[in-house]
């Protein structure tokens, strides 16, 4: 139902004050789809460009190339309070995504507000039936953000998400800034929502775990680009990408007889600014070849996903 | 649970901010002496015409530069006449009208434009952002009391145009200040959700931003407001201000200055007057700043 | 300072330009007559006529007059004078595109011409009978080679003249050092005494009285009369007052300039005005000193100031009165300009508003209220004119009611009789008429006369001087006792 | 190696005047460090993980008042040492790494500059003698071309690298000490098991006695000799790691271990474990379990004192009022 | 770095352009000067031939375009007063303004810098209360009512300081200490407010742990850095100080550049103002510029990217 068309992003960037702007390419050919109901899990490294996608779903910034089309028809075209009403965030940090200014109440009702639904006292019914949903009391109706742990805040994002009733949900990294205590509060919720409403939902993540938990699908993102798409099972159970294999074997998980593991990654990670040539991976991978460095990997389909990594273009071109 | 008189979960709802405000509001000495002062001033002002002994305007050239009853005058001119036997306590009070009048109204315009620039060019960047810092540049490098000393001459000094000229030189600070908090506002995550609900500009503007900025706003008022009256005094010193008989104190220092070796009360009292009510506005809006400041709102 | 023989004295005002044809302020005077010197001397106290740089003059016709130059006369520079100095600095004068700045005191030459070395003749456009008065004044005498040569402002950085004092540095606005000219002809001036002047410009009249008080300064003049009283009690200094011929009016819009229905265009409301100034007050509490209250349109010391006029006595009811009887029985509002002495217009604007006229106060630059004045005049103002020191009626009543720019009565009654006055030869003749124009604009109350100026001298104890009634100072007469 | 601990906390407490009373931030701890050992404190945020490091290195602010019965580094008592004793020790012999490498180096001055500023300041060696020592430890954290590295400035280098600098600086003096406090949160996953690695290759390469101070329990399962579980100011659980994480005893250190999901152990989708509600304030008094709030076992007692029990073995202490952490047996707890 | 110069420098130009055409078009309002050159005594006729020969009926572009023209050249013009090169007429009174704004600068950096950083280091201590005493009376006080009071103490009651003139060293003690007065609330506000960020930040905390002593962290680690925000304010404050020195300079009878320009306000001596409005705009972009590459120079995450 959500499906990107080869999107790119460039923003062109000042990095001293003496240089001249130059092109960063935040997302960098992208193409993906979102079946309904499904939870796509979006992982990569900090500044790989996850968020640049969710606010290209979200309406939030225009792409520079490409498409984003919710069933099949072009984002763009459609009406902004449509959008809205169909696609909304949750974002990383519960306190900048909350206005301090305003009451629980305010905040929670505003998308009602802005797209004219139903008179005060149904939203007010809305606002009660919604925080049970998230499960606050009702009484927070009337305290302000700052009165809230950080939990709290955001299930209140979670609320403000989820009472235009939309279909697709963006979480960008919604966990990460929370205690783990109440990180599985929230994922508990995430999941009984998906649920109780059929949700779709592209969750950005950089904890492997969470992923996993959550998604049915995973792509893995690199300096922009994806650089390996596949189920959760297909994902996890064996990788392609040597970069994915990477992120997999630095999921530390709690177990006291294994030592710190060696991901073979190198100790730099590339400036966006000036991306390596070719496969962009290739200064950090582990079992880079001579054409990496050279020529970039083509898309390469894969059971149930695809990759995009010399090891299988040749492994695909020696097959055939 | 049974446990609801445990002390550790008293405070699991905090205070709610405006009970917070309030707290540090009382809580903060500078915020309360400036404000007392100030509101005095402006009860005072407000009501000069039942508190002033005389007419601030009559003239009595037999009774000129009496002093005032500390230095031996009488309780008839409680702070003596000036050089034209006019009561000073009188154009003291009814000055304070003049000097008020100035810092708010100079203030408010100043306000409404830089407001208007700073939190365009915030919100909008780009183009428009960089002809408002082209305009904040220019109007910086423009000396400001030469250029209102010069319209001033050119205009005549009446209140009017000193109020005009004030209002419309001192917005830069306004427009700074806002346009570095309407930047900063407009990265946070709340504007990106109102975005994505579907809010209109306006309404993101009115309704998110605004509110988040208004109290920097509040506090660059302040400082404006005593910005525009030491510049009022400063213009009617140098005679290029508030026109006599109009009772303005930069003026009053003015005019007692001539006699200022021999009767330094002349200068000293309008003087000290101005002094005090810049402090307390200026206490008032660091005080407003110390209590509004994000570091201290959590 | 005694010791070192250096008069220290302070100006107020920054001089523009010492050159005195391109100033027009009193502290150029003061220079001026220390520099430079005229062909012709008033004795300021018996206001007789000697001869300076000329010994003898003769008038050959009502156009021309002839002038004997003193012989043996040298500039600062060294350049003898003779009689081609005088004639370049009158053509340079008189010519309007030189630009000299006060026009009226160049602008009735027409030219001069040499008859020998010390011979010259001065032609005049028109008759001009105050010739003599203006060659004793204003009109100083420049070494041609040097003025052909540096021209004004040449002239004003360093000034080259014949006068008692010679220039030693010119700080332009700022600071002026004059030294005894040793070579000083036998003028009547008298022989400079006092070695070094040195003139500084503080603007501030505290700061120049500080410096009095710690003895960096030796002479300060135009000392408001406040202060000068006070420094006189204080018995450390002495203290000179003088009457100047500068006076202090109203002028009221009687021709309607300003709108038909102006209310100052009715006489009652003119006179209304006239009754409602304290004028006895403003001169005992403000002016002080040798000041008096003046009824007439020119100072009386002048020529042809005729002191039999109307006068109107303060009397606010009388004022209300006349008021009422004009129509105005609460009065009204009116704009009310001044450009000096914000003092006193604040104390007449004071005792207008008590009779009911309320006054919108307007001080303006003097640039600014003249261009409005010429442009569409004011319904009243207060002005002041010091005549530039002439001591004859045309050099003020003549200027402003000729019906020129200035002019806010527009009586071509009063106008036809200045004309004749002005222009006769005859002093009976120029009497009677100043005295018709005087009574008319008086019983009209055109102006509204208020009072004379006076000048508070203050120098320390070591200076002798004695101040004179025109309002310069005289560095010749200054002695160290 | 030795039987003496190199550091030795007994009774640590920590109070915090704030507006409307005082924070008791830290409350009571104890614990032993040997040498050649790693310590992890492991506990959510705000419950005192920082502000316990920074008083054992004598970095607390003036504001903060420090209590306690024993405080010793190597047989010197720290809680009598002078703030010049302290400069002393600081950075030769115990020193300490920061959670943020973005903000924690001077961006005035030069990598160079910072990583020589301690060997010059501590020992008598020369300038080219401790650029030598810089080049040699970034070689060893594994930065390439060192030598160009040193006349470069903070913002010229990625978090990772700035990061392994911070490691580098720490190390300059061969310290005996070394804490580090949430070193890897800031920094992503595959670069965080970077630093972990080499962190951990040089404490045991270096022989250096290691508190690390972390909220992820991953982080503390891999890395950890002895595991202390913190949580508002109270050390609640301290023992050995495979113990703790085989057999944890209080509720909260169970609970916390339920949170996370395992890849290969907790089901896909599953519901997780939680601990409801939230961290109590600290300011006032505070008596008995501050996790009662939010622990299932709660009863009256535990707002009395609560005695420090015993886990298997006498290296294994937690502080509960149930004798066994309460009904361990029919919780199921996962590892 | 050469483009950013540039691309600065054009900006600069545009600024300066902006501020002399607005300044041309203020004062151009100010109607005829023809009377104000004419003077106090002069006829109708003396003004209309002024007029003519300075060329004022022509139209403001006009005259703004000549004006332009030659002020690129050097040539302001001709004071209508004084009759003398406007050029050379400020540069002569520049001097003590330049004078007057650089002690008033160091005066204020030097009380508020120190003040500043010992405040921050003892917050809430008595010195910091004095510090703040400091700030909030200089912001408070109108700097011509100060200079009167320290004429009245120090030159009339105690005698120590002359009153006025630029003689010697000593006639600059007071203008100074009025003019530096202005500045110095905001620097040294400034400064604690660097300096208390800059101890509490992270880095400040590295150097301790490195067992750096008090003096080094405060003067090596933490100044260095709270310090760069204080020279761009010590710029603007000194663009500022100069146009602002109108009043100190009228009180103090320093016959300086904002004297000349207040007095040529007073006597419409148009080309003067003009060229003196530029010169205090010229002189506040200059310092801003200077300010910035100072500070490139201090902060090297500004230096090259
Ligand atoms: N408005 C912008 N202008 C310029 N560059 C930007 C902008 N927003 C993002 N970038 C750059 O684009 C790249 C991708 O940023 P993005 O925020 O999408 O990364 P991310 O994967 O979400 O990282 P994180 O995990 O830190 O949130 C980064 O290099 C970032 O610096
Ligand atoms: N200087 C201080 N003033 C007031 N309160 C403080 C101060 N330093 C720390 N605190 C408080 O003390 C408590 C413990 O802080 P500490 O920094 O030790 O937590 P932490 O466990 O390190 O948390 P995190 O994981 O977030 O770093 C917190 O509630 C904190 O707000
Ligand atoms: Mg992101
Ligand atoms: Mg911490």
């Amino acid at each position: 139902m959500l499906e990107l068309r080869n999107v790119s992003k460039t923003y062109s960037v000042k990095q001293g004050m003496f240089s001249s702007p130059k092109p960063l390419k935040a997302v960098n050919d992208v193409s993906l789809k979102i079946g309904r109901g499904e939870v796509l899990g979006l992982v990569g490294e900090s500044g790989c460009g996850k968020s640049t996608l969710a606010k290209i779903l979200l309406g939030l910034e225009q792409p520079t190339e490409g498409q984003v089309l919710v069933d099949g028809k072009e984002l763009g075209a459609q009406n902004r309070s449509e959008l809205a009403r169909r696609i909304q965030p949750i974002f990383q940090d519960p306190y900048s995504s909350l206005n301090p200014r305003k009451s629980i109440y305010d905040i929670i009702s505003l998308p009602l507000r802005v797209h004219n639904v139903g008179d005060s006292a149904s939203q007010e019914k809305a606002v009660r039936e919604i925080l049970d949903i998230v499960g606050l009391p009702a009484r927070v109706m009337n305290t302000y953000p700052s009165q809230m742990s950080g939990g709290q805040r955001q299930r209140v994002a979670i609320a403000r998400a989820l009472i235009m009733k939309p279909e697709i949900v963006i979480c960008d990294e919604p966990t990460s800034a929370l205690d783990v205590s109440v990180q599985s509060q929230i994922l508990n919720l995430l999941a009984d929502l998906r649920r109780e409403f059929g949700l779709t939902y592209l969750f950005i993540s950089h904890n492997l775990a969470v992923v996993e938990h959550l998604a049915n699908r995973v792509a893995v993102m690199y300096l922009g680009r994806i650089v390996e798409e596949a189920s959760v099972e297909g994902l996890f159970d064996r990788s392609r990408h040597p970069y994915s294999d990477a992120l997999l074997q630095s999921v530390l998980t709690p177990d006291p007889n294994k030592g710190v593991p060696d991901t073979h990654l190198g100790a730099a990670y590339p400036n966006p600014i000036a991306p390596p040539s070719g496969c962009h991976f290739h200064p950090r991978c582990a079992k880079a070849m001579p054409q990496c460095s050279q020529v970039a990997p083509q898309t390469v389909a894969t059971e149930d996903g695809r990759v995009e990594c010399h090891l299988f273009d040749s492994a695909q071109t020696s097959a055939a | 649970m049974t446990q609801t008189a445990d002390p550790l979960l008293q405070d699991i709802i905090g205070p709610t901010p405006g009970q917070l405000l309030r707290k540090r509001i009382f809580g903060h000495q500078g915020l309360l002496i400036g404000g007392v002062v100030l509101a005095l001033l402006v009860i005072v002002a407000l009501f000069a015409p039942y508190i002033a002994p005389h007419d601030p305007y009559a003239q009595s050239l037999l009774a000129r530069m009496e002093p005032p009853v500390f230095l031996g005058g009488t309780w008839e001119h409680p702070l003596g006449t000036d050089h034209l036997g006019r009561d000073y306590l009188s154009r003291l009070i009814y000055g304070a009208r003049v000097s008020l009048m100035i810092g708010v109204v100079a203030a408010l315009i100043s306000g409404l434009i830089g407001t208007a620039m700073g939190v365009a060019a915030g919100y909008f960047g780009g183009r428009v952002d960089a002809v408002v810092t082209f305009l904040i540049n220019v109007r910086l490098a423009m000396p400001v009391v030469l250029v209102a000393l010069a319209v001033v001459a050119i205009f005549g000094g009446s209140l009017t145009v000193v109020i005009l000229v004030l209002g419309l030189l001192l917005w830069d600070r306004f427009a700074v200040v806002m346009r570095s908090s309407t930047l900063q506002v407009r990265g946070r995550e709340y504007v990106a959700a109102a975005r994505a609900i579907g809010c209109s500009n306006t309404r993101i503007v009115m309704s998110e931003i605004m509110p988040n900025i208004v109290n920097n706003l509040i506090v660059v008022v302040t400082l404006e407001m005593a910005h525009a009256v030491l510049l009022e005094a400063a213009l009617s010193f140098l005679g290029l201000g508030v026109q006599p008989p109009t009772p303005s104190w930069g003026l009053m220092v003015s005019e007692g200055k001539q006699m200022m070796l021999f009767e330094p009360w002349l200068v000293l009292i309008p003087g000290f007057v101005l002094f005090a009510l810049v402090l307390a506005i200026n206490l008032l809006g660091d005080g407003l700043r110390d209590v509004t400041a994000p570091e201290n709102r959590n | 300072d005694k010791s070192e023989d250096v008069l220290n004295v302070a100006f107020t005002k920054e001089l523009e330009n010492v050159d005195s044809y391109f100033n027009s302020s009193r502290e150029g005077v003061v220079l001026q007559r220390a520099v430079w010197d005229g062909l012709i001397y008033r004795d300021p106290i018996t206001n007789e006529y000697k001869g300076n740089l000329a010994t003898s003059w003769e008038w050959i016709d009502d156009l021309t007059l002839e002038l004997k130059l003193r012989e043996g006369v040298t500039f600062h520079n060294g350049e003898p004078f003779d009689a081609d100095d005088v004639v370049y600095t009158v053509n340079f004068v008189a010519e309007e595109q030189n630009g000299v700045k006060t026009q009226r005191n160049v602008n009735w030459m027409k030219s001069a011409e040499k008859i020998d070395q010390y011979t010259v003749r001065i032609n005049l456009k028109a008759p001009f009978p105050a010739a003599i008065e203006f060659l004793s004044g204003p009109v100083s005498m420049y070494p041609n080679e040097y003025y052909a040569e540096v021209g004004p402002s040449g002239m004003g950085l360093e000034p080259v003249g014949t006068g008692p004092y010679k220039v030693v540095s010119v700080d332009p606005g700022k600071h002026f050092v004059l030294e005894k000219y040793e070579g000083y002809h036998d003028s009547p001036k008298g022989q400079p005494e006092v070695g070094t002047v040195d003139i500084r410009t503080i603007p501030d009249v505290n700061t120049q009285m500080a410096e009095l008080f710690n003895g960096s300064l030796d002479l300060i003049w135009q000392v408001p009369s406040d202060l000068a009283e006070k420094l006189e009690q204080m018995g450390k200094f002495t203290v000179a007052n003088e009457s100047t011929m500068r006076i202090g009016y109203l002028t009221l819009d009687a021709a309607g300039r300003t709108g038909e229905d102006n209310p100052f265009t009715d006489v009652r409301v003119r006179r209304a005005v006239a009754h409602a100034i304290d004028r006895e007050a403003l001169v005992s509490a403000l002016l002080k000193g040798k000041s008096q209250v003046i009824s007439t349109a020119c100072f009386p010391s002048q020529f042809g100031c005729d002191q039999d006029v109307v006068s109107y006595e303060y009397d606010v009811e009388k004022a209300k009165a006349l008021l009422a009887e004009a129509g105005y029985p609460d009065g009204f509002k009116t704009e009310f300009y001044a450009y000096r002495n914000r003092d006193y217009a604040e104390a007449i604007s004071s005792f207008l508003n008590a009779v009911g006229i309320d006054t919108d106060f307007k001080m303006l630059q003097y640039s600014a209220l003249r261009e409005l004045r010429m442009k569409s005049g004011t319904p009243v103002s207060f002005q002041t004119w010091g005549s530039y020191s002439i001591n004859d009626t045309s050099a003020i009543t003549s200027q402003f009611f000729k019906l020129g720019s200035l002019d806010d009565a527009r009586d071509e009654e009063v106008a036809g009789w200045l004309d004749t006055a002005d222009s006769a030869t005859d002093p009976e003749v120029r009497k009677e008429n100043y005295s018709k124009a005087l009574k008319k604009i008086a019983d009209q109350a055109y102006w509204v006369p208020m009072f004379s100026y006076n000048t508070n001298y203050v120098f320390s104890q070591d200076v002798a001087y004695t101040p004179t009634a025109d309002e310069v100072l005289r560095f010749t007469d200054m002695e160290w006792k | 190696m030795t039987d003496t601990p190199i550091l030795s906390v007994r009774n640590l407490t920590l109070d915090i005047p704030v507006g409307g009373g005082t924070l008791h931030a830290v409350r009571g701890i104890d614990f032993d460090l040997n040498r050649g050992e790693t310590l992890c404190i492991v506990g959510e945020s705000g419950s005192g993980k920082s502000l316990t490091s920074l008083a054992i290195m004598g970095l607390l602010g003036k504001k903060i008042s420090r209590k306690a019965d024993q405080l010793s580094f190597d047989g010197i008592d720290l809680m009598k040492t002078s703030q010049r004793g302290m400069r002393k020790l600081r950075g030769l012999r115990m020193s300490m790494i920061f959670q943020e490498p973005m903000t924690s180096l001077n961006p005035a001055y030069t990598i160079g500059d910072q990583l020589t500023e301690a060997l010059l300041l501590h020992k008598p060696v020369s300038k080219d003698q401790a650029r030598a020592r810089a080049v040699e430890l970034l070689e060893k954290v594994g930065i390439t071309a060192a030598e160009s590295r040193l006349s470069q400035y903070p913002h010229q280098l990625s978090g990772g690298l700035r990061q392994r600098v911070m490691i580098a600086m720490a190390l300059m003096c061969e310290p005996e000490l070394i804490i580090a406090d949430e070193p890897t949160t800031a920094l992503d996953v595959t670069i965080q098991a970077q630093i972990l690695r080499l962190l951990v290759d040089l404490q045991k390469e270096l022989g250096m006695a290691m508190i690390l101070i972390t909220h992820d329990l991953g982080v503390v399962a891999r890395v950890a000799d002895k595991v202390a579980v913190m949580y508002a100011g109270e050390l609640v659980e301290t023992g050995p790691a495979t113990a703790v994480f085989q057999s944890p005893a209080h509720p909260y250190t169970r609970g916390l271990l339920r949170c996370i999901p395992v890849p290969g152990k907790t089901e896909r989708g599953a519901e997780l474990g939680t601990i409801p509600g939230i961290v109590p304030s600290l300011v006032g008094d505070v008596t008995g379990c501050p996790f009662r709030t939010r622990c299932d076992h709660a009863v009256a007692a535990c707002r009395e004192p609560i005695p420090l029990r015993e886990h298997a073995s006498a290296d294994h202490n937690f502080r509960c009022v149930h004798a066994n952490g309460h009904a361990q047996n029919s919780e199921e707890v996962p590892a | 770095m050469l483009r950013f110069i540039l691309k600065r420098a054009g900006l600069a130009i545009l600024v300066a352009l902006t501020v002399s055409l607005i300044s041309f078009s203020l004062l151009f309002l100010s109607g005829d000067p023809a009377t104000a050159i004419a003077g106090e005594h002069a006829s109708d006729q003396d003004v209309e031939a002024i007029r003519r020969i300075y060329g004022f009926d022509r139209p403001m572009l006009v005259q703004y375009w000549d004006w332009l023209v030659s002020a690129l050249r050097g040539d302001f013009g001709e004071s209508y007063y004084f009759k003398l090169p406007v050029a050379s007429l400020i540069m002569d009174r520049l001097s003590i303004t330049m004078t007057l704004g650089v002690c008033g600068i160091s005066f204020a950096l030097l009380t508020a810098v120190p003040l500043g950083v010992a405040a921050a280091i003892k917050p809430n201590s008595l010195i910091d209360r004095l510090a703040l005493f400091l700030s909030v009376a200089g912001q408070a006080m109108p700097s011509f009512w100060f200079g009167l009071i320290l004429i009245v103490v120090f030159s009339i009651q105690l005698g120590w300081l002359p009153p006025s003139g630029t003689a010697t060293p000593l006639h600059f003690v007071m203008p100074t200490i009025v003019l530096g007065y202005y500045a110095m609330p905001a620097i040294m506000r400034l400064t604690r407010a660097g300096m208390l960020e800059v101890l509490s930040s992270d880095y400040i905390r590295t150097a301790r742990a490195k067992g750096a002593p008090e003096g080094l962290v405060m003067f090596k680690h933490a100044l260095r850095n709270a310090i760069i925000p204080v020279v761009s304010l010590a710029a603007v404050q000194m663009g500022f100080m100069l146009g602002g020195s109108i009043v100190v300079e009228s009180i103090f009878a320093l016959h300086g550049a904002g004297y000349l320009a207040w007095e040529s306000i007073s006597r419409n001596d148009l080309p003067t103002v003009q060229a003196l409005i530029l010169v205090f705009s010229m002189f506040y972009i200059v310092f801003t510029f200077l300010a910035d590459v100072l500070n490139a120079w201090l902060d090297p995450r500004m230096r090259a990217g």
